[in-house]
């Protein structure tokens, strides 16, 4: 285990099932496998948009614009499907990938060839793909009975007692996983953002791997308006609104630094379904709906309290009777940031 | 006193600045941005005919003030290398304290003392987890962003706080004329409380972050946080006093706000911390620390104030104006970037 | 081999750099140089700071792209268009600035870029470790390529940046600076590592501000000033005072100018002070007027000490007296008051706002002195700024253009000088000339001097021996964060140093 | 110069809201010579519409319509238009007594409150059993004066228990997983009311989705065309709304009435609504329109068309 999933990661698993066990003692059944493929089922969606957030996080930049690209990439293959049923719905996955490939590739141009900081560039693509979205549809809602069956029960048709949607999520946890750390784009990402310099100096074009990380976490929001729209059988502008930092929420309770280079796969699926157990749990346990908000963000303080704890310099440990209970922690192997 | 240096030759004489003044100002950001602001009035004025009018113009300024106030301080802290995205739920939990004041019957100053303390509690909260624990202040300022409006909702539920004070009203809604000593110029009876609160505080803040020691240490803090520690600068105090004169300012504009609506509800200035955010950057404050300035802040928030109002004096749909604003933001941020360019091609 | 045979046998060039010229906004910093590398040879390359030498490097690498001249290798035009086609091309270099990623591994910083693939083109993660393992090995480096970079000392590093420069089939290897954070211990080890990559046959490009090591490693030399080739040849046929010349365009006589100035009374008295995990019970005197050198390994502590002094880190235990006053020192403002100043080691990181103007740095730490109430008065911070710069004689296009476009040398004045507008007791200047050109230093060592013969005390941490010997009036030795001994001037000698510094008997 | 009047919603893109100002503009066309100003925020805030109430006082608009998002708290920039001589009226989501001349309630709040309560007591046997009502945002003055009249009526359905009340926000996947949360905690709940169409919406998608259709119901108040999918799978026998194309319509012609000095719309006065007839305004100001119409598998389809 210790080599699959670091200390981190493993602290946060120990939480996630904590918390899960506290939970179902409030409300039996919250912890049968079929509540808990629900879980992951709902929480499908955070974790592949998480998935391309960190992809942006661990090159040192942010994406603010996954939820309008998903707003916008929703409506559009919604609107696609309800105008030409025809249309296979392959081509609809293709095409919403394709579209949110699009979108994210408009953010990675302006970061890599004009250079505008990630977080302005975001921030105005934010305001500008959902508004886009609103002139697409002209404010019009795409509702269920204007879109085909297999467009919206494809995602639901349970495999294995576990809904296509999830199968989906560990599908793209899977290829992310592989190409995070067996790939040199995957590598790539950590270099540029663990350190630029470095990076351009061993070869590695950061930039462009900055392009290719916005392309990534496009197409991922894109797969993911299809999944949204067809999961909540209703499109309209305003979908998803405020999803951009329940991302950003995720990797950091998983621990994928918003300074760039560290970060795993396991981290950020932990991270997002830490929050996908507590936003399915408050609704369950009986705690007054009114208070949800403030113990949501209470939890994140205190996951990012727990995560800098872990965090901090050791210092170097020059006198020897220190230097030697460091190396006991130093000598077990570490894969990179892989794992 | 002689050196070994000075013996050997005379010291070399270095100017203090390179180019001229006039030179200075013609490239700088704020006259970029003046030059928008200036071509965006003219094309308001000649688009609708409604807005040249004194009281229309002083309504527009609604759409800026309250946002600027604490877009000025949260340009201080973006200079500093920080961020706090809690300041609109800063808002709300000042705003639903001096709701649940007012209902207990305390009269306007103590709602105003009452908005402020929060606000700097609040503020506090966050410096202490970000100066005192160094955790990255985007991650906890997301978390208090949940947790300040949540606890609002704790308060307030599906309730509404109403009954303010009728003087209450006067910080968002009252002008100046109201009271005898402001001048009776004509012309100047439009000018609004929060207009008045706009100025003074650029002019506070700009003094503050251009004119002092404290305005310095931001700007080194920023730049290089070790440097600045290491030349004897209270890094981490200097973080924390950003924090708590950001939660001063989402108090202010708490004030000012509830009092403009005569009411509290928890969702009320959602959104807002990201729109203070978008006018410092269109301001010039680069998002990476280390630079920017107030009058570029000021300059930023008029054009985004005379963009909304232009547009909806021409009955655009805000979600069409938010595009026009991202637009700008992106088109103002890149032009100085791919100029800088251009010129660097061409041989000087 | 000797130097003549080597030469005869090789007489043609391995790698030949032809007319190359970079440009950036504002500086030329070549001007059509050329170079030539030769199998089995190291040559030194020789320049002022701001020469074009690292610069030379990165267009060498692939990393820069020259606005003129060619690239020939074994007698082929060639051209890279990054820094992977030089890789390709069997370059390779360990660059002047920290190249490593902290959060990777060992073997994945070995790899970074050539990482070997398996038949699907994944990364083949237990070939890498097993490759970085050997490499390792082969150069006796005591690392496991498990480990994460973070966990390394500086010298495990610099055995890193080592291997990842020998993990390609590399036929030239660069070296930048590669001994200007090393101390003597590493640089025998890194020189036997060179040998043996001259006997594979390897062209050595090495770059170093150090005369006794150029001379001990290298048969051939060129030397850059202001960015153009001024000369090229044999080591063994130059003497070192005809290559400063070359350099400098002047000769420098006094790199140790150390003058004896009376010494006063104690002005700074340390007892046991110690640290949980740096360093342990350091005790000392300090007096006016005196030069002490701090002299051990590099990560023997002594940093980690000073900054204690100055209040960035907090000791554990131990007592400091300033002029026979007890004082506690929680921050550096707290040592700025008492008079105590530090002047850090990474200087472009700790010591100067590269971005803000060069008068802003210099006022940055004493405001108090510029500002009447809190507020800022500008000509005030000009005249200031002015005054020092003068006598620190600062070489700038305005006292208003960003610290970062100064030299390195010119940098470490804004540094010194910043802390003499606070008028200290007591200066830290920790590895003062690490980097800087040998005219620069001497300036540095005159300007040290000068110090001390005003009445200020120094403490000077430095891992160079002939500068502990030239400039200390006593010695303090570190040792894995403990003090190895306190010698005078008159009981010194270099092995006395290191042997107290190894530990070796 | 054409009459100008500002139909004022809680956000654009809605459909419930696209459909009125298609009745506003019916009316339009129907007086002649008015201006419909179709225009809302991009978000439901009270600030927002402020901002938008202030760009139609600047254009001098005659009248102004106006869904609030809150009740309090756009008072006072009404007030301000009211005091440059605009008239001002609320409807669907109503404005505080002196913000506004008179409110047009769709229907009035007891009936839109009884409607519920006997569409719940329809989908249970015998009308006896648990129900939970989901709701939107818990600041959204309609919702939460529909939830008190239910509450207040309760009574007349002896044996309907309110089980609880959840806020989804409007969100569908809050709402979505709110329901979720009511099936699986509350395994009695038969019946979840939604007044809101995203409630109703989500809520039936996740009763489908439990596999849960014909063991739990979903009704509410929705609009015909974004409700059929829900009528089709089961998950809903019924729902309610009114017409708010007629709504839209109503609001358009009672301004317009205001502005020509027809009438002064105080309490007792009786105001000409066109094809609509004439409406009646009660005390605090207030005036209803018909009872909400009942949509089922039977006629839905044909009012999708509609709106
Ligand atoms: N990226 C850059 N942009 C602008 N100027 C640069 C850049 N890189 C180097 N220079 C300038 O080019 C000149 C040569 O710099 P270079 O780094 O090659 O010097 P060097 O000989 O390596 O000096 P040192 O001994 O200090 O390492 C200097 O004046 C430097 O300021
Ligand atoms: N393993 C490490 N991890 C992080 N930083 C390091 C490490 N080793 C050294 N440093 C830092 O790099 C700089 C150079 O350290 P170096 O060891 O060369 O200095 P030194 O003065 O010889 O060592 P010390 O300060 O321990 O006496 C110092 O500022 C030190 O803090
Ligand atoms: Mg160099
Ligand atoms: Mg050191």
């Amino acid at each position: 285990m210790s080599r699959i999933l670091k200390y981190r990661e493993l602290l946060l698993l120990v939480i996630n099932l904590v918390l899960i066990a506290a939970f179902s003692t409030r409300a039996p059944g919250f912890a049968s496998p079929k509540s808990l493929a629900n879980i992951f089922n709902d929480t499908s969606i955070l974790i592949i948009l998480a998935l391309g957030q960190m992809a942006v996080l661990l090159t040192r930049s942010i994406d603010l614009s996954v939820a309008a690209n998903l707003s916008f990439t929703g409506m559009a293959v919604a609107m696609l499907n309800s105008a030409h049923p025809e249309v296979p719905l392959p081509l609809l996955i293709a095409a919403a990938l394709g579209i949110g490939a699009g979108l994210g590739a408009i953010n990675g141009f302006m970061v890599w060839k004009i250079g505008i900081p990630a977080i302005v560039a975001t921030l105005g693509t934010l305001t500008i793909y959902r508004g886009m979205a609103f002139v697409l549809s002209g404010g019009a809602w795409v509702n269920q009975t204007q879109m085909t069956q297999a467009f919206l029960n494809t995602p639901r048709m349970p495999v294995l007692g576990l809904p296509l949607l999830g199968w989906t999520a560990i599908l793209v946890i899977a290829i992310i996983a592989i190409v995070f750390t067996r790939t040199i784009f995957g590598r790539s990402l950590y270099a540029a953002g663990g350190n630029p310099t470095a990076a351009l100096y061993a070869g590695v074009d950061v930039g462009r791997t900055k392009f290719f990380a916005f392309m990534l976490s496009g197409a991922l929001s894109g797969l993911c308006g299809y999944l949204w729209v067809s999961r909540y059988a209703v499109a309209y502008v305003d979908i998803a609104a405020g999803f951009e930092l329940d991302t950003v929420a995720a990797c950091v309770i998983g621990g994928i630094s918003t300074l760039g280079g560290i970060g795993s796969v396991g981290g950020a699926v932990l991270g997002a379904l830490f929050l996908g157990v507590i936003k399915n749990a408050l609704p369950v346990i009986e705690i007054s709906p009114f208070w949800q908000m403030a113990i949501s963000g209470l939890v994140i303080i205190i996951a990012v309290l727990l995560n800098a704890r872990q965090d901090r310099r050791k210092g170097r440990l020059i006198l020897r009777d220190a230097a030697k209970s460091r190396s006991v922690r130093v000598a077990t192997p570490v894969e990179g940031a892989a794992a | 006193m002689s050196t070994l240096a000075a013996e050997k030759r005379p010291p070399r004489h270095i100017p203090d600045k390179l180019s001229t003044p006039a030179g200075r100002l013609l490239g700088s950001w704020e006259t970029l941005l003046a030059a928008v602001a200036i071509a965006i009035f003219t094309a308001n004025s000649l688009a609708s005919p409604h807005f040249l009018d004194p009281w229309n113009l002083s309504d527009a300024t609604y759409n800026f003030t309250e946002k600027a106030m604490i877009a000025f301080a949260m340009t201080l802290l973006i200079i500093s290398g920080e961020i706090d995205l809690s300041v609109a739920a800063i808002i709300a939990l000042a705003s639903t304290a001096m709701g649940a004041a007012a209902q207990a019957g305390f009269q306007t100053p103590a709602l105003v003392g009452i908005g402020l303390s929060v606000g700097l509690l609040c503020g506090a909260f966050n410096g202490l987890l970000v100066a005192r624990f160094g955790l990255p202040s985007i991650v906890v300022t997301i978390g208090t962003m949940s947790l300040f409006r949540g606890i609002a909702q704790i308060v307030l539920g599906d309730q509404a706080y109403g009954g303010y004070p009728s003087s209450f009203a006067w910080f968002g809604q009252g002008y100046m004329s109201d009271f005898p000593w402001w001048p009776t110029i004509p012309g100047f009876e439009v000018v609004t409380f929060e207009m008045v609160a706009f100025v003074v505080f650029a002019l506070l803040f700009g003094i503050l972050l251009h004119r002092t020691t404290f305005g310095r240490w931001i700007y080194a803090i920023g730049n290089n946080a070790f440097a600045a520690q290491f030349s004897g600068i209270p890094v981490q105090r200097t973080k924390f006093i950003l924090f708590l004169l950001t939660g001063l300012m989402s108090g202010v504009a708490a004030v000012c706000l509830t009092s403009r609506l005569g009411s509290t509800r928890h969702t009320i200035a959602v959104g807002w911390e990201l729109e203070a955010i978008t006018m410092a950057v269109l301001g010039g404050v680069s998002i990476l620390g280390g630079s920017g300035s107030i009058p570029g802040v000021v300059l930023a928030a008029i054009v985004m104030g005379l963009v909304t109002f232009g547009l909806g004096l021409l009955n655009v749909p805000g979600i069409i104006m938010s595009i026009f604003i991202g637009l700008l933001l992106i088109v103002v941020i890149a032009l100085p970037i791919v100029v800088r360019r251009i010129r660097s091609r061409t041989p000087a | 081999m000797s130097v003549a045979q080597a030469i005869a046998q090789n007489s043609t060039p391995l790698l030949e750099m032809r007319g190359i010229s970079k440009s950036f906004p504002g500086v030329k910093a070549l001007d059509s140089v050329d170079i030539a590398l030769y199998p089995g040879t190291v040559t030194a390359l020789i320049g002022e700071n701001g020469a074009g030498k690292s610069t030379l490097v990165k267009i060498l690498t692939g990393i820069y792209q020259p606005d003129g001249g060619e690239i020939i290798v074994e007698g082929e035009p060639v051209h890279f268009a990054s820094a992977e086609a030089a890789i390709r091309n069997g370059i390779t270099a360990i660059h002047q600035e920290t190249v490593l990623f902290d959060e990777l591994s060992v073997a994945e910083n070995i790899f970074l870029g050539h990482a070997p693939r398996n038949r699907l083109g994944l990364i083949n993660w237990g070939g890498m470790n097993a490759r970085a393992a050997a490499l390792l090995t082969s150069i006796d480096a005591p690392v496991s390529p498990y480990m994460r970079l973070k966990d390394l000392s500086i010298a495990q590093r610099h055995l890193v940046a080592i291997a990842r420069a020998l993990s390609v089939e590399a036929r030239v290897v660069i070296m930048d600076e590669p001994t200007a954070a090393l101390s003597y211990k590493e640089v025998e080890d890194l020189f036997r590592i060179i040998e043996r990559l001259k006997r594979q046959g390897k062209a050595i490009l090495f770059i170093s501000h150090k005369f006794d090591e150029v001379y001990q490693i290298a048969e051939r030399f060129a030397v850059f000033r202001d960015g153009r080739s001024i000369g090229a040849g044999l080591l063994a046929q130059t003497s070192q005072d005809e290559i400063v010349r070359m350099m400098v365009g002047r000769s420098v006589d006094h790199v140790f100018p150390k003058f004896d100035v009376a010494i006063g009374n104690t002005v700074l008295k340390v007892s046991g002070y110690s640290h949980p995990t740096e360093f342990n019970d350091i005790s000392f005197e300090l007096r006016r007027g005196e030069i002490l050198g701090l002299y051990g390994l590099v990560g023997a502590g002594r940093s980690e000490f000073c900054q204690s002094l100055f209040g960035i880190t907090h000791p554990s235990a131990g007592s400091l007296e300033l002029e026979g006053r007890l004082i506690e020192i929680r921050s550096p403002a707290d040592a700025v008051a008492a008079g105590i100043v530090y002047v850090p080691e990474e200087r472009s990181r700790h010591g100067v706002v590269l971005q803000m103007p060069i008068f802003q740095n210099f006022t940055m730490a004493t405001l108090g002195r510029t500002t009447r109430a809190g507020f800022l008065r500008e000509a005030e911070e000009f005249a200031l700024a002015r005054r020092y710069a003068e006598r620190l004689d600062l070489r700038a296009a305005a006292l208003s253009v960003p610290v970062g476009t100064l030299s390195g040398g010119n940098q470490q004045k804004v540094v010194i000088g910043k802390w003499l507008a606070a008028r200290p007791k007591v200066i830290i200047l920790d590895e003062p000339t690490k980097g800087i050109d040998i005219g620069s230093k001497a300036a540095v060592h005159a300007f040290m001097s000068e110090l001390a013969g005003e009445g200020l005390s120094v403490l000077m941490v430095s891992s160079e021996l002939p500068e502990v010997l030239g400039m200390s009036d006593r010695v303090l030795v570190m040792r894995e964060g403990r003090m190895a001994g306190i010698w005078k001037r008159e009981e010194l000698d270099a092995e006395t140093l290191v042997r107290a510094a190894t530990g070796n008997p | 110069e054409n009459i100008k009047i500002g139909l004022v919603v809680k956000s654009l893109g809605n459909g419930f809201f696209e459909a009125a100002n298609k009745g506003a503009q019916e009316a339009a066309k129907e007086l002649g010579g008015v201006d419909i100003i179709y225009t809302g925020p991009t978000t439901t805030t009270a600030e927002g519409q402020i901002e938008v109430i202030n760009a139609l006082i600047a254009q001098k608009v005659d009248a102004i319509a106006i869904s609030a998002n809150d009740p309090d708290a756009v008072a006072p920039a009404l007030k301000k238009a009211a005091q440059r001589g605009i008239k001002v009226i609320s409807w669907d989501s109503g404005v505080n007594k002196d913000g506004r001349i008179l409110h047009l309630n769709p229907s009035s709040n007891e009936l839109i409150g009884n409607m519920c309560l006997k569409l719940a007591a329809d989908h249970l046997p015998d009308g006896k059993g648990d129900f939970a009502i989901l709701s939107a945002t818990s600041t959204s003055t309609n919702q939460n004066t529909w939830i008190a009249e239910m509450k207040k009526q309760l009574p007349k359905y002896p044996g309907l228990n309110l089980v609880t009340t959840v806020y989804g926000d409007d969100l569908a996947d809050k709402s979505y997983r709110e329901a979720q949360g009511l099936l699986s905690s509350r395994p009695n709940v038969k019946v979840i009311v939604a007044p809101t169409t995203v409630g109703v919406l989500a809520a039936s998608q996740a009763v489908k989705d439990a596999g849960k259709i014909g063991q739990v119901y979903v009704t509410g108040l929705g609009l015909p065309s974004e409700m059929a999918g829900a009528v089709h799978s089961g998950a809903t026998k019924q729902f309610a709304i009114w017409n708010p194309i007629d709504l839209g319509y109503s609001a358009a012609q009672i301004a317009y009435r205001l502005v020509k000095k027809e009438t002064d719309g105080k309490p007792g006065s009786e105001i000409n609504v066109g094809r609509m007839g004439k409406i009646k305004v009660g005390e605090n100001g207030e005036a209803a329109m018909a009872d909400p119409f009942v949509y089922d598998a039977k006629n839905v389809d044909e009012f999708a068309k509609i709106f």
